[in-house]
């Protein structure tokens, strides 16, 4: 697949706002800015990065508990994404949702959301809005490979597939779910291969090559945008840290598994390539990873000095009109 | 416009009538559900119309509107569920139906989780425009998975509006209603109800969310019936009547939001307050009007507050026990008694 | 695989005591013994019998809302199920649970459940029980090819995989979910293929011919025997009547279509077979023919004689003790 | 056996004894559910232990009991949960861990149509002793999906029996005899209490279900509370003594069964009910316990009868409006203030 400039730029640029902001998430948590549990999606950048590269603005996406690289990458600010997370007033949901529920549907992207499967469904709705509607949007289901044993998940795979609906389908496994590896909790070698079941392609994709993923991505939204109906792709990935921020991975990971991937890091694996290859300017790179930085200090800032959300929105917006 | 003609209908055409007027009037609202258009996509071999069981709520639609608007779903309550959220999300107005009360469960997820709290977590940025119906309560033998009618749930569940039509009329009136509201409804029909006939403009036309109604006025008593047991209260009232007993009749219809103006208003008349739930007693709509009337109301009571509900079982086959599953007149002339004994 | 004459003859009974109670049910719906509907299995009679063969009376078996068939194959009496459905006290469920509840757990039958799907984890269960305890039980989920579209069919064959439990599940792919074809519902052309998303095997069986269905059933519950995991056995059959006694089919089905299964019809087909190659005396045949009218005759005789629950049967057995 | 000893036991840590104090007196029972020993089946790798959050309930089961004994299992809430009723029904006792109530949605049909109904409906042939246990409560910064009470889902439901302890002592004795009893149980253990300290016998004990307790004797009123909410109504009822009133506390414990008795009995001697509970409002718990003594009660009541539930709405994310969600001692108190201005 062709690639400009342009994209290898918002490539890295959206792998390292990811990066920054899941680390800069975790020193706040320390800091005490946050409420709850926060999971971090650093060391899974590219594929969130790689298949948002080929979304439009108003295309759609559906999110997980660990969301926050897929909200980047579909262009939501950063600000309003730490105002959330610090549950202030100018957050993207008025601090109501929190780090698990961050949306911005000005920018197709529909929520993350904290039932494991649960916002697959959704994405297929998405998709079906788009298909009777005539548009050639498509819809975007991220989903984990502990996800991919729900029924919801099942259902909607093969509810998309009899209705020919524009939606990818995008299982982030990072092999693990919690603690649970998913060799122990999948009865399939690779989760791609379920996709025969419902009658659609399904490829495993390396999810610390972004370009890899860029590429398969592209295909499945094609695919999808020509009424070729759904695809499957499974993006073999890993997330450095814990569940959420607090769990210790290495009581259930080994060292070596944790190293490897990280030798593999997508990132800089990414830089060391493009550089290399000239397919960046150095200068380029510098001058996004100064902007990037910049971002996020602007979105801590914006965060701090706004102000918690006033107490009627306790009783707000349960519903639009009651009764 | 014409003054609007009014004809007798029975309660389930006049379910049909009202989901194919407003889809003539709106084309973003669509139908989803297994059987909705029974041999959908199958025009070649000749085969297009609707199931014909047991609603036949959508009978016809798919010639009217086509397969883009009237969408047979696999047997996938979450997956469907889900994907009319979605929908819903992005512009449309989809109307789903769950074929019995009772499979709840398998979609209650999708229901809680996401139609009933998506707004208000995202800050108020989505609306959910979605329409659920499903068919509630016993008396056809259709035995424990199959006559519950659950409503309580439903009603516990902040984000969800939830009405229960006791006639032709008002099936028509508030399945209009709940299609053109933006939050998510739930429309519960009860079997029992379905092939009765009653008055029914043609013209479409919106009962308000969160009103009941008086069916029958009296002094002495309020009854508080909910779709199959509004009439259970009439045949009470009819019943105290003769001795001399004047009893009101409240049909409550929604569910949620409660009228509780109303409620209050017909006890603070009467002094005596008894709800006729065919749910089951705990956690019951029956209790959750009791209690709101324990409060409010406390100063106009005269006597104990009494709620006639299904026993806390679930619901049996053979027709003698489920009869006596079911809250009768004679349970509640009972129930009115005790609270008469004490004047 | 090898088949003895008993076995011949058992399974001629089964499948004549099948098809005979069914049109008795439905002779006893029209003179209103019975309340709400029944889903009658006659059609279908070679997917229970050549399934249940293979069973011992302590194996599982859980089923569906069309039920009989399995209740008949699992040794269920006619009568006790003939009076669960005329809602008698003397019925297999004391008239509580009807048609679609039937249940004999002294014989392993766990019980016809209404919602479709959800008794598949039901049989994952007991087939946990009898590997827990070393037992060589085996454990079979019958379900519709409606219901292969359920989630929680997908969960608990993924279940049954990693835990490789001692299950069979026998989809019966009786082209209809209600009115809804399974070409339209259904993401694949056979559903059998979805047991490799599992990494179990999967068979399609024609289901309208009992030898081949007990072939392909004694391979499934060897392996489940012998420890070596789950199966997945797609039945290609075909119910005669409509959904439940009072639907008219022809609304959705093709006269050519019924007509070919019709021709198809697994009991004459057997019978003619069984005769022609002298795999069963003429003599036997009749015999199990009087026999199973009989029973047929006493069953209904038992079920009218009977009374109907008392009253205190309404709030009994809700809880084993409450409080 | 000698006298038990009695130590200082987290509330979680009291839940996990019960847990294993009970494996190993019954082979039959077994636990199942997502990361109880998270990692198992790695043994090769040398990683054996439990997933330490977010309850840590099974924290070294599986090094005693072995993976037999203590099944991981893949994110399949209804396909588990339906495994271990199939497993209950067969003679397994399955102990099912639910990580949040607020999943219910995902395998509610298991619980609803089959572990609640499978006895009655198959007319008494069946039992199913299945502990389902699971985490409740806001307090924590958890949002709409993770903070929700829903108890009240559960105890409507007939054939579900569901308890809500207090503190250490109750999580122990309440989880013994939830494990033991041949029906479905549903422990809920609230989030809030993890990990406060109490005493706790170190012999197995079981407190019956269907009892609760009084915690503070008083004559001027009475307060409910359930779980967290106990702790509520104790602080209220320390500031309503510095005012001279005098209430008392009632720890529900159990849910259903419902202890009427005890409530009766109180409400008799003070006059006047106030029920906290963290589950909003409608058809809740709280407005259950007021419908039955608006009935049973209403002779001796000399004060309407207060609710005191989180709003009708989801659960908010940011501390301050999250802190303003859940009832307040400074709630129960206007509430008694408002009942008592009617002496
Ligand atoms: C229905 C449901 N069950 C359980 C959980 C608790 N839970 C949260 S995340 C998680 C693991 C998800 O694993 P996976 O899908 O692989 O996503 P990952 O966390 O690896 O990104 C679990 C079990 C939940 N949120 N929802
Ligand atoms: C969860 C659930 N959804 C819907 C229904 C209504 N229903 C009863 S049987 C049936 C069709 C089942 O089809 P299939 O699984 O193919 O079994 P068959 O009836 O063909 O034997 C449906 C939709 C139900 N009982 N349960
Ligand atoms: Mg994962
Ligand atoms: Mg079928």
């Amino acid at each position: 697949m062709e690639i400009t400039p342009d994209t290898l730029r918002w490539l890295y640029r959206a792998m390292l706002t990811i990066r920054m902001f899941e680390e800069r998430v975790i020193a706040e948590v320390v800091r005490g800015k946050t409420f709850g549990s926060v999971h971090t999606s650093d060391g899974q950048e590219a594929v969130p990065a790689g298949v948002c590269a080929h979304l439009r603005r108003e295309d759609y996406i559906a999110s997980t508990h660990r969301g926050h690289g897929h909200c980047i990458s579909k262009g939501v600010e950063p600000r309003v994404m730490m105002a959330e997370i610090f549950g202030r007033a100018t957050g993207s949901c008025k601090g109501k949702g929190g780090s698990m529920h961050i949306a911005d549907f000005s920018r197709g992207m529909l929520g993350a959301n904290g039932v494991v499967g649960a916002s697959v469904p959704t994405a297929c709705g998405a998709a079906l809005t788009a298909k009777l509607r005539g548009e050639d949007r498509v819809s975007v289901a991220f989903f984990g490979d502990g996800a991919s044993n729900q029924g919801v998940v099942h259902e909607s795979m093969n509810l998309a597939s009899i209705w020919k609906l524009p939606v990818i389908f995008v299982c982030e496994n990072n092999l693990y779910a919690e603690s649970t590896p998913v060799e122990y909790s999948t009865s399939v070698a690779s989760i791609a291969e379920r996709a025969r079941g419902y009658s659609m392609p399904g490829r495993m994709v390396d999810g610390m090559d972004v370009l890899a993923v860029y590429d398969a991505a592209g295909w499945a939204v094609g695919r999808a945008r020509a009424g070729q109906g759904p695809t499957l792709l499974e993006c073999r990935t890993y997330r450095y840290h814990g569940h959420f921020y607090g769990d210790n991975p290495s009581l259930y990971r080994l060292k070596e598994e944790e190293e490897e991937y990280h030798r593999r890091d997508a990132i800089a694996s990414f830089k060391r390539r493009a550089l290399e290859q000239g397919m960046l300017p150095e200068c380029d790179v510098v001058a996004i990873e100064r902007e990037v930085a910049a971002t996020i200090e602007e979105a801590v800032a914006f965060a701090d000095a706004s102000p918690m959300p006033s107490a009627e929105e306790l009783l707000a917006d349960v519903y639009v009109s009651y009764p | 416009m014409t003054a609007t003609q009014t004809r007798e209908l029975r309660y389930r055409d006049a379910h049909s009538e009202a989901l194919r007027q407003e889809m003539r009037r709106d084309p973003s609202i669509i139908v989803m559900g297994e059987d909705v258009a029974g041999g959908a996509g199958r025009a070649h071999l000749g085969i297009i119309d609707a199931w014909q069981v047991p609603l036949a709520a959508t009978k016809g639609l798919i010639q009217e509107f086509g397969p883009q608007r009237v969408l047979d779903t696999p047997i996938s309550e979450a997956g469907f569920m889900g994907t009319a959220v979605g929908a819903a999300l992005t512009g449309m107005r989809p109307v789903v139906e769950l074929m019995y009360i009772d499979f709840l469960g398998t979609c209650l997820d999708q229901l809680l989780n996401n139609a009933a709290k998506v707004r208000y977590m995202l800050g108020g940025q989505a609306k959910v425009p979605l329409t659920v119906f499903c068919r509630i309560g016993a008396g056809v033998g259709a035995a424990a998975q199959h006559s519950e009618s659950l409503y309580s749930i439903l009603t516990h569940i902040p984000g969800l509006k939830c009405v229960a039509p006791s006639d032709a009329y008002t099936c028509k009136g508030l399945m209009i209603s709940a299609i053109r509201d933006d939050d998510p409804v739930v429309v519960c029909n009860h079997k029992a109800l379905l092939s009765r006939s009653g008055p029914v403009p043609e013209e479409p036309y919106a009962l308000p969310l969160g009103k009941g109604r008086i069916l029958r006025p009296g002094r002495d008593v309020t009854l508080v019936g909910i779709a199959y047991t509004t009439h259970v209260c009439l045949e009470a009232a009819e019943r105290l009547a003769q001795e001399g007993v004047d009893a009101e009749v409240v049909d409550l219809l929604s569910l949620s939001p409660l009228d509780e103006e109303l409620i209050m208003e017909s006890v603070s008349r009467t002094g005596r307050l008894a709800v006729v739930d065919e749910d089951t007693p705990r956690c019951s709509v029956a209790r959750d009007i009791a209690a709101t009337v324990a409060d409010r109301g406390f100063d106009r009571l005269k006597a104990p507050i009494k709620c006639v509900n299904a026993p806390h079982a679930p619901v049996p086959y053979s027709r003698p026990l489920e009869q006596a599953y079911i809250p009768s007149a004679a349970r509640v002339v009972a129930a009115v008694h005790e609270q008469l004994r004490r004047k």
